[in-house]
C-alpha cells in the first residue's frame, strides 16, 4: 500500500502542500474560488517549523496500524480500512469529543470550526496521487510503498557516492 | 471556543492527585483515574463534547450547547438520568438527584486537576490547540533524530 | 502570628519540600491554593499533599497532655506533664546513668526542634539520640560519606531536566516523590535516555527507555557489572578518575569478576541490557543517578550506595549541572534532622562523636563542661537495648516506631520493657499507646521553623494556624522541658535557635531566618551571610580532607534472609502513592482511605494460580517473626516468587527482619523470606 | 380535606421508567424498586384525591420527560384506586451483566441520539453498556496504543 512519505531534509517550508490540500478539499477545487468559500476549506497537512534547527517538516496522518484515533472514537466516526489501512472520518457521526486529537501522536487531527467536527487526511480518494504530494516542488513528499522508498533512497545514495568518487578521480 | 481537560497519557503516573484535588474542591471527584493492565493509567473526565449527546437527550433545558460550549443549569435538572444513559464515556453522574459534571472549576484560572498534576500530564486547552502542540513536539524530535543519528554517542571514548 | 491569607506553607509529607498556600477561614484551614512559582513543584501537589486539610482538621488530633493510669488515659496539665517527664528523665539518669536514656528525634520536626532535642540529650550526657533516617537513608550517609565526603544529594531536583541520561535504581519516584516525574519527563522531552532498575514494574518504569528488573538484593552486582562494561569498553572518564579520585586500580581489580554474563546470572537481567545501560550512562554528556530506599534498605545498603558513587565517579558524572547522585530522601526534614546531629554518631554539622576536636567545638559553643565521648545507640539499637532492659526511659518525638521499625512484635516488647516512655506527637499513634505520657504537639501549619528538603534547600515555615486545644509547638515543649531539667537555654524562638545552628553547623553558617523567608530559602552549603547557596556539590573538589573522592570497591553479598523450603517467597516492602510511611497522617484521611483502605499483598498471577489464590482473597503471610493478614492483589508488577507489601499499614513490619547493615545499622526492609496461605 | 379533587394518573404507554418523578416528589410519595431485571415505580393510591400528603404541586408531572403524568378530575364518583405500580424490564450491560436501564429508556436515548448523529441500530454501541463499563472500555481503548508501546 502506498503512503505519503516525508523526506524532511528536502522540505523548504513553501507550504504548497497545505494549499493544495485545502483546495482539494474545497467545493470548487479551484484556488481562487476556494478562498471565497464558506466554510473556508481546510488543510489536513501541516508544515511545522522547528526554530531550533531552522527547518520545516510537513506532518500528515500516518494512517497508523491499529490507529489509536479509531480505537478511541466512540461513534465510529473514525474508521480504518482493514486492507488499505486508510483512516477516514465521517463528520456526520462526530460528536466533537476530541479524544482522537488527544491520542494522536502526530497532532494531525484538526477541527472544522463551523461544524465543530474533526478534520483529517483521507489520502484524496478521488485522485491517483494525493494533492499534497503532487504539489510538492522538491519531492519532500512522495507517494510510495515503504519498501520502495528504501530503494529510492539507495539509488540516491549510490548516485551521491558515484559523484563523490568521480570528483576524487578528477 | 470551549476548553476541556485533556491528558498526555504517556506522562500520567497514576498518582490520583487529580482525583483528590477535585474531591477537595467539589466534594466528589469528577475525574476518575485507573490503571489499565499495570502498564498505563488513564484519567477520564467530561470531554466537553461539541455535539454533546447529554444535551441532545436532555428533556428539560438543563443542558444546552451555547457559545461558551456546554452549559449546565442544575436548577433545571429533573434528575431523569437520560444524560447518564447517553454519555458515551460514562462520565455524567447523578448526585443528590441532579446531574453533576465537570465545569472546569469555574471561576478558577486553571482547573484543580490540571494545576495539581505532578507529571504535567493533564492540560486544559481548546480542541484546536491540541494538535498543534503535539505536532511541534513531534517535529522537533524528528529533526533532532535526523541531526544526530547516533544519539547515544555524544561522548567520545577517552 | 503574621496575618497572611492565603498563607504560604511547605508540604509536611515527603522530602521534596513542595510549596503551596493554605486558605484560612475563621482560624481554620479551609482550602488549598497551588503555588506555581515554587521552584520544586511548580504548583503541583501529589495526592497526599492535596488532602493535607484532612490531617489539620482531624478530630483525632491530640489536644491535651495525657498520662496513662490504671484506668486509662487521664488528661493532665502541661505543668504536671513536664514535671513528670523531667522527673523521670532525671530519675533514670541518677539511678542508672546517662546511657539509660534514649531520645528519638523526628524527621518531621524542624531543624530547630531537632537541634534542641539532641542538645538536651547530649547535655544530659548521652549520645543515644537518633532519628528515623536510620531506617531510610543511614546508608547514604555512610556510603556517600566515605566516597564523596558528604552524604547528601549532589544536585537539585530541577537539574534532572538537563540530564542526558537518568539512571534510576531502587526508586519509585513516580509514586513516592511524584513531582520528580515532571523533571524526568522534561529531560525525556529533550531526548534523555531513562533507565529504571527495580525488581517491580512501577509507574516509574513506565517512563523508562530501558527497564531492568533485577532480583531484589542484587544491586551491587548490577552496578559492578555496568562498571565492568564501562572499564572494558574504555568508557571511563580517565581524566576525572586521575585528577579527582583515588583508588581506581583497586576498583578495577574487583570489577574484573563482574562480567555481564556472571552479573546476568546473579541479577536475572539479560547481559545485553546490562551492556546497553552501561553504555547509555557512560556515554551521555551529563548523567544522573537517582536512588532511594531500594538501594539503602539492605544489609548491603552502604555497599549499594558506595557502588552508585563509584559508577558516577568513574564516568565523571558528578559536580556538574545535570550530572550527580540524587538520593531521594524520605521525610520532609530528614536531611535537616541529620544535619542537626539527631544522630547517635554525629554532632550537629557531622562532627564525629569521639573526635575530640568536634566535641571541643560543641562544648565551647554550648558552654558545657563535658560531652559524652562514645557514639550512642542507633534507633534500631535503642529498641534492642530497651528489650534487654538497658534503656530505661525513652523520649520519642513525632515517630511511630511500632509501625516503622522491623519486627513489630519485638518493638512492642521492648516498649513494654521500658520504665518510662514519653511520646510527643500530633496523633495517638500505635507507639503512643505504649507510652506513659503523651504530649500533644503542633502540626507543620501551626508552628515556625526551618526545614531542609532532600535537595538541601532550607526553607522557613511560618505558622498559619493555632494548634488545637492545648497542643504546643515541639520547640516550645522542649524549651519548657529543658527548663525543668535545669538546662539554661537562652533562646526565645526558632529564629534564635537558628542563630546558634548557624554557628554550630558550618554549612548553615550564612543561614538566617530573614534570608530564608525570601526566594524559597537557601541551598546549603551556605557558609556565610553573603553566600547565595550551593545547588551543585563537588564542582571543584570533594568534601574529603584532600578534596579527592575515594573509589571504594564493593562485592555482591546475598541478603540476610533468602527464600527456602519453609519460607519460599521473597518478601519486599515499599510505598504506594496514596499513603505515607507508618500512615499516622495518611490513614486518617478519608479520601485516601476510600481509595486504599487496607493492607494488600502483590502476588504474581502465576504464583496465585498454583496456590489457587484469587483477586481479593484474604491471605495470611508468615515469616520467622510473625504473621499478618493481607488482601491478595494479582499483578505482574512483581515477578514470580516475589511478594510486595506496602508498609503503611500495621502488619507489614511484623514480618520484616531486623538484620542490619554493618556500617549504617539500617534494617533490611527490602528482603525477607515469607510464606502464604489462604486465611 | 383538600379542595381539589384532581388525581395523579400515570400513563403506562408513555412512561419510560426513568424515575425523574421519584426524585421530584417533595414528599417522596412516588417510589421505585428494582429486583432482578425488573424496575417498578409505585404511585400511591389516590395520589391527589384522597391522598393526605400530596400537595398537588405537580412537580412530578413537570419533571417527567415524557409528559406521562397528568392530574385529572376523576370521572364520576371518586373511585378508590389501588396503589398504581408500573413495571419495566431492564436491559443488562453487555459487559458486566448488571441491569442498568429500562428498555424504554434506552430506546428513547437511542432515538434521540440518532436524530442528531446517525448511528447503527444495534451492535457494538456504548448505549448497550452501563456507565461504569463505558468508562472502563473508553479507558482501555485509550490505553491500548500506550500499552503496546510499553510492552515492546
Amino acid at each position: 500500500m502506498k503512503e505519503v512519505m516525508v523526506r524532511p531534509e528536502r522540505c523548504m517550508g513553501c507550504r504548497s502542500c497545505e494549499i493544495a490540500c485545502a483546495v482539494e478539499h474545497s467545493e470548487s477545487k479551484d484556488l481562487f474560488a476556494a478562498v471565497m468559500e464558506k466554510p473556508t476549506p481546510q488543510k489536513r497537512i501541516y508544515v511545522e517549523y522547528v526554530p531550533e534547527y531552522n527547518a520545516a517538516i510537513p506532518m500528515t496522518c500516518r494512517h497508523c496500524e491499529e490507529a489509536p484515533c479509531t480505537t478511541v472514537c466512540p461513534t465510529k466516526a473514525l474508521k480504518q480500512d482493514e486492507i488499505t489501512r486508510v483512516v477516514t472520518h465521517n463528520s456526520d457521526l462526530c460528536i466533537g469529543c476530541w479524544t482522537c486529537s488527544m491520542v494522536c501522536n502526530y497532532g494531525v487531527i484538526g477541527r472544522q470550526k463551523e461544524a465543530r467536527v474533526a478534520v483529517k487526511c483521507n489520502l484524496c480518494p478521488n485522485r491517483d496521487i494525493p494533492a499534497c504530494v503532487e504539489a510538492c516542488p522538491t519531492n519532500a513528499l512522495v507517494f510510495i510503498e515503504v519498501k520502495k522508498l528504501a530503494g529510492v533512497k539507495r539509488t540516491e545514495a549510490a548516485l551521491k557516492l558515484a559523484r563523490g568518487m568521480q570528483g576524487k578521480a578528477l | 471556543m470551549p476548553k476541556a481537560v485533556y491528558a498526555d497519557l504517556s506522562r500520567c503516573i497514576a498518582c490520583h492527585a487529580c482525583e483528590l484535588a477535585c474531591e477537595r474542591e467539589n466534594e466528589n471527584s469528577r475525574i476518575s483515574l485507573q490503571v489499565v493492565r499495570d502498564l498505563a493509567a488513564v484519567p477520564v473526565s467530561c470531554r466537553q463534547c461539541e455535539t454533546p449527546l447529554c444535551a441532545v437527550v436532555c428533556p428539560g433545558e438543563a443542558l444546552n450547547y451555547g457559545d461558551s460550549g456546554l452549559e449546565y443549569d442544575s436548577e433545571k435538572c429533573t434528575g431523569c438520568r437520560l444524560c447518564v444513559l447517553a454519555c458515551p464515556f460514562g462520565t455524567a453522574e447523578l448526585r443528590a438527584g441532579v446531574m453533576e459534571r465537570c465545569d472546569l472549576c469555574q471561576g478558577k484560572e486553571t482547573p484543580a486537576c490540571v494545576a495539581t498534576c505532578p507529571a504535567g500530564a493533564l492540560f486544559c486547552a481548546e480542541a484546536e490547540s491540541i494538535g498543534g502542540n503535539i505536532r511541534a513536539r513531534r517535529a522537533e524530535r524528528i529533526k533532532k533524530a535526523l541531526a544526530s543519528p547516533a544519539s547515544a554517542g555524544r561522548r567520545v571514548n577517552r | 502570628m503574621e496575618e497572611k491569607n492565603p498563607q504560604p506553607t511547605i508540604c509536611p509529607y515527603c522530602s521534596l519540600g513542595c510549596g503551596f498556600y493554605l486558605k484560612l477561614e475563621a482560624g481554620k484551614a479551609a482550602g488549598i491554593r497551588y503555588m506555581p512559582e515554587h521552584p520544586v513543584n511548580e504548583g503541583s501537589l501529589c495526592p497526599k499533599g492535596n488532602t493535607v486539610l484532612e490531617v489539620l482538621n482531624h478530630p483525632d488530633r491530640l489536644k491535651y497532655p495525657l498520662k496513662k493510669t490504671e484506668t486509662g488515659w487521664e488528661r493532665i496539665e502541661w505543668e504536671e506533664a513536664l514535671d513528670l517527664a523531667a522527673a523521670k528523665l532525671k530519675g533514670s539518669l541518677e539511678e542508672y546513668g546517662p546511657d539509660s536514656l534514649a531520645f528519638l528525634g523526628s524527621a518531621k520536626c524542624s531543624n530547630e526542634e531537632n537541634y534542641i532535642f539532641q542538645k538536651i540529650a547530649r547535655l544530659l550526657g548521652t549520645n543515644n539520640v537518633d532519628n528515623c533516617a536510620r531506617l531510610c537513608h543511614a546508608s547514604t550517609l555512610t556510603g556517600l560519606g566515605k566516597t564523596l565526603g558528604t552524604g547528601a544529594m549532589t544536585n537539585p531536583i530541577s537539574d534532572l531536566a538537563c540530564s542526558e541520561c537518568i539512571f534510576v535504581i531502587g526508586s519509585n519516584f513516580a509514586e513516592n516523590h511524584p513531582a520528580v516525574s515532571r523533571r524526568v519527563l522534561e529531560a525525556k522531552e529533550k531526548g534523555a535516555f531513562v533507565i529504571v532498575a527495580d525488581p517491580r514494574m512501577t509507574p516509574t518504569s513506565w517512563l523508562a527507555d530501558l527497564s531492568l528488573r533485577l532480583v531484589p538484593g542484587t544491586d551491587v552486582a548490577l552496578l559492578n557489572g555496568m562498571m565492568h562494561v564501562i572499564v572494558s569498553e574504555g568508557l571511563v572518564d580517565r581524566e576525572f578518575a586521575r585528577e579527582r579520585t583515588k583508588g581506581f586500580a583497586e576498583l578495577e581489580n574487583v570489577l574484573q569478576r563482574y562480567d555481564p554474563e556472571t552479573v546476568s546470572r546473579i541479577t536475572g537481567i539479560p547481559s545485553a541490557e546490562i551492556i546497553k545501560a552501561a553504555r547509555a550512562y557512560a556515554r551521555a554528556g551529563t548523567a544522573a543517578i537517582v536512588y532511594s530506599m531500594g538501594i539503602t534498605q539492605h544489609i548491603s545498603g552502604t555497599d549499594n550506595v558506595t557502588a552508585c558513587a563509584d559508577l558516577a565517579l568513574i564516568c565523571g558524572h558528578i559536580g556538574k549541572k545535570g550530572a550527580g547522585i540524587l538520593p531521594l530522601r524520605g521525610q520532609n526534614n530528614v536531611q535537616g534532622a541529620c544535619d542537626m546531629g539527631a544522630l547517635s554518631e554525629f554532632f550537629p554539622g557531622y562532627g564525629k562523636v569521639g573526635d575530640p576536636e568536634a566535641a571541643g567545638r560543641m562544648q565551647a559553643l554550648w558552654g558545657a563542661k563535658k560531652l559524652p565521648e562514645s557514639p550512642g545507640l542507633t534507633a534500631t539499637e535503642i529498641v534492642g537495648a530497651a528489650g534487654k532492659g538497658k534503656i530505661k526511659t525513652l523520649y520519642v518525638m513525632g515517630e511511630d516506631l511500632v509501625n516503622s521499625h522491623p519486627d513489630s512484635s519485638r518493638v512492642k516488647q521492648a516498649l513494654e520493657n521500658l520504665d518510662f516512655l514519653v511520646v510527643q506527637d500530633i496523633f495517638m499513634n500505635d507507639t503512643a499507646e505504649y507510652a506513659d505520657l503523651v504530649l500533644p504537639a503542633a502540626s507543620f501549619a501551626e508552628k515556625e521553623g526551618s526545614f531542609t528538603s532532600t535537595e538541601r534547600r532550607v526553607q522557613w515555615l511560618e505558622p498559619a494556624l493555632m494548634p488545637p486545644g492545648e497542643a504546643r509547638a515541639d520547640l516550645e515543649i522542649l524549651f519548657r522541658l529543658a527548663e525543668k531539667l535545669g538546662l539554661d537555654f537562652p533562646y526565645r524562638d526558632a529564629g534564635e535557635v537558628l542563630e546558634e545552628i548557624s554557628a554550630a553547623v558550618p554549612a548553615y553558617g550564612g543561614i538566617a531566618k530573614e534570608r530564608l523567608k525570601k526566594d524559597f530559602g537557601l541551598i546549603w552549603p551556605c557558609p556565610d551571610a553573603g553566600h547565595t547557596g550551593t545547588p551543585v556539590l563537588h564542582t571543584d573538589s570533594f568534601m574529603t580532607p584532600d578534596g579527592l573522592a575515594r573509589l571504594v570497591p564493593v562485592e555482591h553479598r546475598s541478603p540476610a534472609e533468602t527464600p527456602g523450603p519453609d519460607y519460599p517467597f521473597l518478601l519486599t516492602t515499599g510505598r504506594t502513592v496514596l499513603h505515607y510511611n507508618a500512615g499516622s497522617m495518611s490513614r486518617r484521611c478519608k479520601s485516601l482511605l476510600k481509595r486504599e483502605a487496607e493492607l494488600y499483598v502483590e502476588i504474581h498471577p502465576a504464583d496465585a494460580r498454583t496456590m489457587e489464590i484469587r483477586e481479593g482473597n484474604k491471605l495470611v503471610l508468615e515469616s520467622r517473626r510473625g504473621s499478618t493478614k493481607a488482601t491478595a492483589r494479582l499483578t505482574e508488577r512483581v515477578s514470580p516468587g516475589v511478594l510486595f507489601l506496602p508498609f503503611h499499614f500495621p502488619g507489614t513490619n511484623v514480618l520484616t527482619a531486623d538484620a542490619l547493615d554493618r556500617e549504617a545499622k539500617i534494617p533490611e526492609f527490602k528482603v525477607s523470606a515469607c510464606r502464604i496461605r489462604r486465611g | 380535606m383538600k379542595e381539589s379533587t384532581r388525581m395523579l394518573v400515570p400513563e403506562e404507554e408513555k412512561c419510560i421508567g426513568c424515575r425523574a418523578c421519584t426524585s421530584a416528589c417533595p414528599e417522596k410519595l412516588i417510589t421505585f424498586s428494582e429486583e432482578g431485571n425488573m424496575r417498578s415505580i409505585s404511585f400511591p393510591a389516590n395520589c391527589g384525591t384522597g391522598c393526605e400528603l400530596c400537595e398537588l404541586c405537580e412537580l412530578c408531572a413537570l419533571a417527567c420527560p415524557e409528559n406521562a403524568i397528568s392530574f385529572i378530575f376523576p370521572e364520576g364518583e371518586s373511585e378508590n384506586v389501588e396503589k398504581q405500580t408500573l413495571d419495566f424490564e431492564l436491559v443488562s450491560c453487555q459487559k458486566c451483566g448488571t441491569p442498568f436501564a429500562t428498555i424504554r429508556e434506552l430506546e428513547k436515548v437511542r432515538t434521540a441520539i440518532s436524530e442528531k448523529v446517525p448511528l447503527p441500530p444495534k451492535g457494538d454501541f456504548w448505549v448497550e453498556l452501563c456507565p461504569g463499563c463505558r468508562q472502563e472500555v473508553f479507558r482501555e481503548r485509550q490505553a491500548e496504543a500506550l500499552i503496546r508501546e510499553r510492552t515492546v
